[in-house]
């Protein structure tokens, strides 16, 4: 007789999921995941808005992802109407990029995913049991909070980014603050992330596939926009052709669509981008080194290191950010001017997650009439689904109890963010 | 009272100086452009033309959310006791200038309030005569007020320096070496038009109950607060309490009021007497034209225009005064 | 007489007992821990602190006693009296005042006195009975006449019926609707308030009259009052505002030119009269 | 002193309300003190729905059989339910669009046939069951949501502004974007606690936060009319988080 094991909700991630594992007596036939959020048909949404009110609505698709979506809209919009952001704008942009980088990765290490390392149920227990190193990480994740609060104006959401430019500057004094901060949780970051790269994983180690990593990148630096989507099986594309690259299908039990490359399943995220090299600074790169061993063509239940490197990273790339800001001299240009006209724009970036790309079609009046937008926890979810399977299988014999904490495990490693997942896109 | 002349190019040496007595705060600009008052940093932070600041000066006397009280279980409720900064309020203007008087009146007056006292005494003012526009009809009763602990005037190249109180002269005595003694007399001004109006009707009580204007007030008014906030006499204030996170400790503060407010006139299980916005603008009127309680009679509008610029639909209570609004009382 | 400024600081009380009169009204009795600042005069108020809710002004339903204890019959309201209805025996609130100005008791002597207490207008118009019984001699004739919505929520009745069964008192009470289960209650009308006043006849100059109660119940008993012979000049109201400082300064209160919490909570009839929305 | 129980749930939304907690980084471990956060699916992995809870926070509008199942439940078990920010309290930014019907929506985007089950248009919490208090704000404001549970631990809810933003707006004196610069700055007639955030940095005010109660709403588009901003335009925006206003209202 078959059986199936429901794990619902998934917990300590964010959205709403379900997995379904499908037994035959004690074997795993099949595993399900359903990332099954209610579709907020945000693409519907965007259709006949004018291209000034798509990153404000977009945005709210997810609140930990809030930025960097805002930011990704911004950049198809401008590429639509051939706007040429200002150096600041860009810097600014970057800037709260790295903010929402590292709050959103602090948030997952040391509230979602550190109470499996210590066997706590979550951060009020957590709490109790490792209250430094709880503490510890909520200062780093205040701090990339605090970029984004005084950069984009709100904490989540961020007011402040409008095509073109922004609304208001930071004083120098906000800055100088920003940067004091920075400073002062960059050794905890790195202490961090030692303990992550020795603490002993909680997860069953069964053989996980190797993952086919993919990221966007340019040939250059890390700077915006970004130009190419690249895999490590060699393959690559320009941003705009990321449909020739990307297919997707509706699988019946989720209400994401699950995303490929041809018949690849790809994986996007902190590993992926450390394997496909990114520009790390000095003390992320010595991070990197340390834990090379454990990172390099690793599966995903490595990523949690990752993120403890790009933390480092987005530490150390904020505070160079900084700096260049606090160079610039003379009238700084708020907002860049530009005409409406239609057009149809493309980008994509580097959400903490993964590769996020958003594609609007404007008409002569500047009107969206048409939206397309592509998530990394989309783009996950396949990979997830073959792992979750694999894991399973491996823990064939485990009691129900055993088997759900470890699959649970597995999922947040891949820190999926399914309120963003879900959204039924347009072909 | 003698008055001295300060030359232009000597006002930042006179601006260091005043700064010895506490923390220099003028009418400054801010990065929107918005004319505010605020800590000044340099001279030319200072503006010496500015028409009117978004905020009168009252933000320093009452500001816009105060705690009053603190508590706990061990010493029940307590006074909070932050230190009041020494700070030297430049270039507030004479309409300004009679709103603090005002406000000294109700706050110092019959029934004083220890926290507007602390505050009003670490505050010395210094003021600064002004063109009036197009929206002000300000009309100081004297030249020089008298609540000016110094005051300075307008003249070709420089300003006339007064010392107005005790505490302005011992300020001066440090900068005798910056003044010449002058012999120039300032234009003193008429009583605006529309300022003798309001005065003559606060002293008739009238209150043009079949004004149609009420209705048009009210049919427009946003309730937005802006005018209140603004407003240099305006002080009504509401008071609440909140519990701290520890699960014992809490919090009392007062912040600012606006009678045009719906909870202004409500009691408990929400019965309102001022239910709609035509009795609130009838209670704005009677507080701020014609006075309560003590300061019956006495109107509150200094004119300094505020309320007419920020306004976002024009609404301007002084057209009750014009010859239409008067025509239909 | 020297009314608490409006900085001052409550003065710590713990809630000695808690008496449930009906479902949602209690008589807290308070003791206090320091004395209060003058001397209490019947209709004035308190502003009374509940620690984490704020303050709210209430008419103590009693002459404070000498050793420091208060009454204070509080209905569960809102924000502020819904924290009072949780706390419990020992907890500690805060107090100031007494504030404005009570009913003028000495120009009720040698008066036929008719108090008028509908709802909860009872509460402070009890310490103003109070008052009088204890100088019983100095009023003409002291009559009380009280009406609840239904029997069930008459507040203090036991209480009253005793003191008039002493014959210092005429007591006439009066309840909007009955019950069933209350068909049998004594001695008790069923009317509105105003109901009372019907057929009775004072001589005006030499009667008075304290009136207590929601706001509709001063729109339709004062007619009455006037009609039985209470002139104008000699009917007290005690109104309601919503008062934050107790002494003119928060402005909530007005009530026309006058401050209810300074000028009031007593107002007397005549003065209040043209002043649209008073009532 | 017992801890109070709270359930922390999240129905159709982004999760901004939930991770708002989070964002209380100075706070949090205080909070892990004095609260038991029983039922918090984000947070905890112990979920148990089954006990009594002293208060639930529902963030999201309810747009599935599942939010709505998970909605009765936490009602029938808290003794106050908290409606926590814009989507669970007016609707939010999912349920803008709810004047066009959800399947011609969808057709419209994804080409005929598209049916879309187990969904309904999304609604705020009391459409469905009593609400006992409300944090708005999209996102809602930390400093609410501490006051709130901080009120929960003295054993009331705390009293927040009445006003609309512009009031905040003003007392920090930020430039007036609907007076200076002819903006249509929604500010007079949204619910204030943000302290005027957007207008701070010199953006028009969405809305996020609703109607405040007195909003004069037939006045500012009127006055907006006036200024030359079209009448839709001015519903597009006033629909993004709540899509039931009453446009003749004027106090
Ligand atoms: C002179 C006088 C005597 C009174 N005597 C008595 C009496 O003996 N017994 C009795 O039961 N009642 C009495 N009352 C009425 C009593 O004051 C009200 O019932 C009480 O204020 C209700 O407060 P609440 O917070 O429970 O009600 P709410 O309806 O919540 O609040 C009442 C008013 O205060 C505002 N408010 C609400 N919460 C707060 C807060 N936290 N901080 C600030 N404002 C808030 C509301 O906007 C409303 O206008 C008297 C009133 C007056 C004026
Ligand atoms: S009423 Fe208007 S003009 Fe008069 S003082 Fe107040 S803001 Fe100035
Ligand atoms: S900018 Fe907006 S919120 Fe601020 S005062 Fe103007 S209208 Fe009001
Ligand atoms: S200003 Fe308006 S849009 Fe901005 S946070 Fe406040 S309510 Fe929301």
């Amino acid at each position: 007789m078959g059986n199936v094991l429901e794990i619902k909700p998934l917990s300590r991630v964010e959205g709403h999921g379900t997995v379904r594992v499908f037994l035959t007596g004690r074997k795993v036939e099949s595993v399900q995941l359903n990332l099954s959020e209610s579709p907020r048909l945000f693409e519907a949404l965007l259709v006949g808005k004018p291209y000034d009110e798509l990153p404000e609505i977009i945005c709210r698709i997810c609140s930990i992802c809030s930025s960097v979506h805002r930011v990704t809209s911004l950049q198809a919009i401008e590429s639509a109407l051939g706007v040429d952001i200002s150096e600041t704008t860009g810097l600014y942009r970057e800037l709260i990029l790295a903010g929402g980088q590292i709050e959103s990765h602090s948030l997952h290490l040391f509230c979602l995913v550190l109470p499996d390392y210590l066997n706590a149920t979550g951060f009020a227990d957590l709490a109790a049991k490792a209250p430094t190193e709880l503490k510890a990480g909520l200062r780093i994740k205040a701090a990339g909070n605090r970029i984004q609060e005084i950069v984009g104006g709100r904490l989540i959401h961020p007011a402040n980014l409008v095509p073109g430019g922004m609304g208001k500057h930071p004083t120098l004094d906000q800055l100088k603050m920003l940067k004091d901060e920075l400073q002062t949780v960059l050794p905890d970051a790195e202490k961090a992330c030692k303990l992550f790269g020795t603490l002993n994983t909680p997860l069953h180690q069964a053989d996980l596939a190797q993952p086919c990593y993919m990221a966007v990148q340019n040939e250059d630096s890390g700077s915006l926009p970004t130009k190419q989507l690249v895999m490590s099986n060699g393959e690559h594309a320009d941003i705009t052709r990321y449909r020739e690259l990307l297919t997707e299908q509706v699988v019946p039990h989720s209400n994401a669509k699950q995303c490929r490359a041809g018949d690849v399943i790809v994986t996007v995220g902190a590993l992926s981008r450390l394997n496909l090299g990114i520009q790390l600074e000095s003390r992320s790169a010595q991070a990197f080194f340390d834990a090379r061993a454990q990172l390099l063509g690793a599966h995903m239940t490595a990523n949690t290191l990752a993120q403890g490197v790009e933390l480092i990273h987005s530490i150390e790339r904020g505070i160079a950010l900084i700096d260049a800001l606090l160079d610039l001299s003379g009238p700084l240009e708020l907002r860049a001017p530009f005409q409406i006209h239609k057009g149809s724009g493309t980008a994509a970036l580097e959400a903490p997650r993964g590769a996020l790309i958003h594609k609007y079609e404007l008409d002569a009046d500047g009107i969206c009439t048409g939206a397309d937008i592509v998530t990394p926890t989309a783009i996950n979810q396949s990979a997830m689904e073959r792992d979750l399977y694999s894991l399973a299988s491996a823990l064939t014999g485990a009691d129900d109890s055993d088997l759900a904490r470890q699959l649970e495990i597995l999922v947040r490693a891949y820190d999926p963010c399914i309120s963003c997942a879900v959204h039924i896109v347009r072909i | 009272m003698v008055r001295h002349f300060l030359p232009d190019n000597s006002l930042g040496q006179f601006l260091d100086g005043l700064s010895l007595f506490g923390a220099l705060h003028g009418p400054v600009r801010t990065t929107e452009g918005v004319e505010v008052f605020g800590p000044v940093r340099t001279e030319s932070d200072l503006l010496l033309n500015y028409r009117r600041t978004l905020i009168p000066p009252k933000k320093y006397l009452l500001p816009p959310r105060q705690t009053i009280l603190n508590y706990t279980v061990a010493a029940g409720y307590t006074l909070p006791d932050e230190p009041e900064p020494h700070i030297i309020l430049f270039g507030v203007h004479p309409c300004d200038l009679q709103g603090i008087a005002y406000l000294d009146r109700v706050f110092l007056g019959d029934r004083p309030d220890r926290l507007y006292r602390r505050r009003r005494e670490a505050i010395t003012l210094v003021g600064l005569s002004c063109e009036p526009d197009e929206f002000c009809f300000c009309t100081s009763d004297e030249n020089i007020p008298r609540n000016a602990d110094l005051f300075l005037q307008h003249v070709e190249h420089g300003f006339l320096v007064s010392a107005v109180t005790s505490k302005g002269e011992e300020m001066l005595d440090g900068l005798g070496k910056l003044l010449a003694s002058s012999r120039i007399t300032p234009q003193t001004s008429a009583e605006h038009r529309m300022m003798t109006r309001i005065r003559e009707v606060a002293r008739s009580g009238k209150t043009f109950p079949d004004s149609p204007l009420w209705e048009r007030f009210a049919a427009r008014c946003l309730s937005c607060g802006a005018c209140s906030v603004c407003c240099p006499t305006c002080y009504c204030f509401d008071v609440l309490e909140n519990g701290a996170l520890d699960g014992t400790t809490a919090d009392r503060f007062r912040e600012w009021d606006n009678c045009l407010f719906r909870a202004h006139g409500e009691v408990a299980g929400g019965t309102n007497f001022r239910p709609d916005r035509r009795e609130r603008f009838h209670y704005r009127y009677l507080h701020k034209y014609l006075g309560f309680g003590t300061l019956a009679g006495v109107p509150a509008c200094v004119g300094c225009g505020r309320c007419r610029v920020v306004c976002p639909v024009d609404i301007d209570l002084t057209e009750l005064f014009t010859e239409d609004g008067d025509a239909c009382s | 007489m020297h009314a608490p400024e409006f900085d001052s600081v409550p003065i710590p009380a713990r809630i000695q007992t808690i008496q449930q009169l009906t479902a949602d009204t209690a008589l807290f009795r308070l003791k206090l821990e320091e004395k209060l600042p003058s001397v209490f005069i019947p209709g004035q108020f308190i502003q009374l602190s509940v620690p984490a809710g704020g303050e709210i002004p209430i008419s103590p339903a009693d002459l404070p006693a000498e050793d420091g204890t208060m009454e204070l019959c509080v209905r569960r309201f809102g924000h502020v009296t819904s924290l009072l209805h949780r706390t419990k025996e020992g907890d500690q609130v805060g107090i100031r005042g007494p504030f404005g100005n009570g009913f003028p008791v000495d120009a009720m002597s040698g008066k036929d006195v008719l108090l008028l207490a509908g709802g909860l207008g009872i509460a402070p118009l009890r310490s103003l009975l109070f008052h009088l019984l204890r100088h019983r001699s100095d009023v003409r004739s002291l009559t009380l006449m009280y009406g609840a919505r239904e029997p069930a929520v008459m507040l203090f009745k036991n209480e009253l019926l005793d003191l008039a069964n002493t014959g210092s008192l005429r007591l006439l009470l009066t309840v909007d609707f009955l019950t069933e289960t209350c068909q049998t209650e004594p001695a008790c009308n069923v009317g509105l308030l105003p109901t009372l006043l019907k057929g009775v006849q004072l001589e005006p100059g030499h009667s008075c009259a304290a009136v207590c109660g929601p706001p509709p119940l001063y729109r339709c008993t004062i007619d009455e009052l006037l009609r039985a012979g209470v002139v104008e000049d000699n009917i007290y109201l005690s109104l309601e505002r919503r008062m934050k400082c107790g002494v003119g300064l928060c402005c909530h209160c007005a009530v026309g030119q006058y401050f209810c919490c300074c000028d009031g909570p007593v107002f007397r009839y005549r003065d209040i009269k043209d002043i649209p929305g008073a009532l | 002193m017992t801890r109070p129980t709270l359930a922390i749930a999240g129905l159709t939304a982004c999760f901004g309300c939930q991770l708002t907690l989070f964002n209380c980084e100075a706070e949090l471990p205080t909070l892990a003190e004095c609260f038991d956060f029983t039922y918090f699916p984000m947070g905890n992995s112990r979920h148990d729905i089954g006990g009594e809870f002293s208060a639930a926070l529902v963030e999201g509008a309810v747009s599935t059989p599942d939010d709505l199942e998970t909605l009765i439940r936490l009602r029938s078990r808290s003794r106050i339910l908290i409606a926590f920010g814009t989507c669970a309290r007016w609707g939010g930014v999912a349920a803008m669009n709810n004047h066009l019907s959800r399947e011609a929506m969808a057709e419209s985007v994804y080409g005929k046939g598209t049916v879309l089950t187990g969904s309904f248009n999304p609604g705020p919490l009391d459409r469905f069951v009593t609400v006992d208090f409300s944090i708005t704000g999209c996102p809602p404001e930390k400093n609410e949501l501490l006051a709130t549970l901080a009120a929960l631990l003295h054993g009331t809810l705390p009293v927040f502004p009445q006003y609309p933003v512009c009031t905040e707006c003003r007392n920090r004196e930020c430039l007036c974007l609907l007076i200076e610069r002819g903006e249509p700055c929604l500010g007079p007639i949204t619910q204030a606690g943000c302290n005027a955030r957007c207008p701070a940095v010199s953006i028009k005010c969405e809305g996020c936060r609703g109607p405040v109660t007195e909003a004069n709403v037939a006045s500012e588009l009127e006055m907006l009319q006036e200024k030359g901003i079209s009448r839709e335009e001015l519903i597009r925006r006033m629909r993004r988080f709540y899509p039931e206003w009453d446009y003749g209202q004027r106090a």
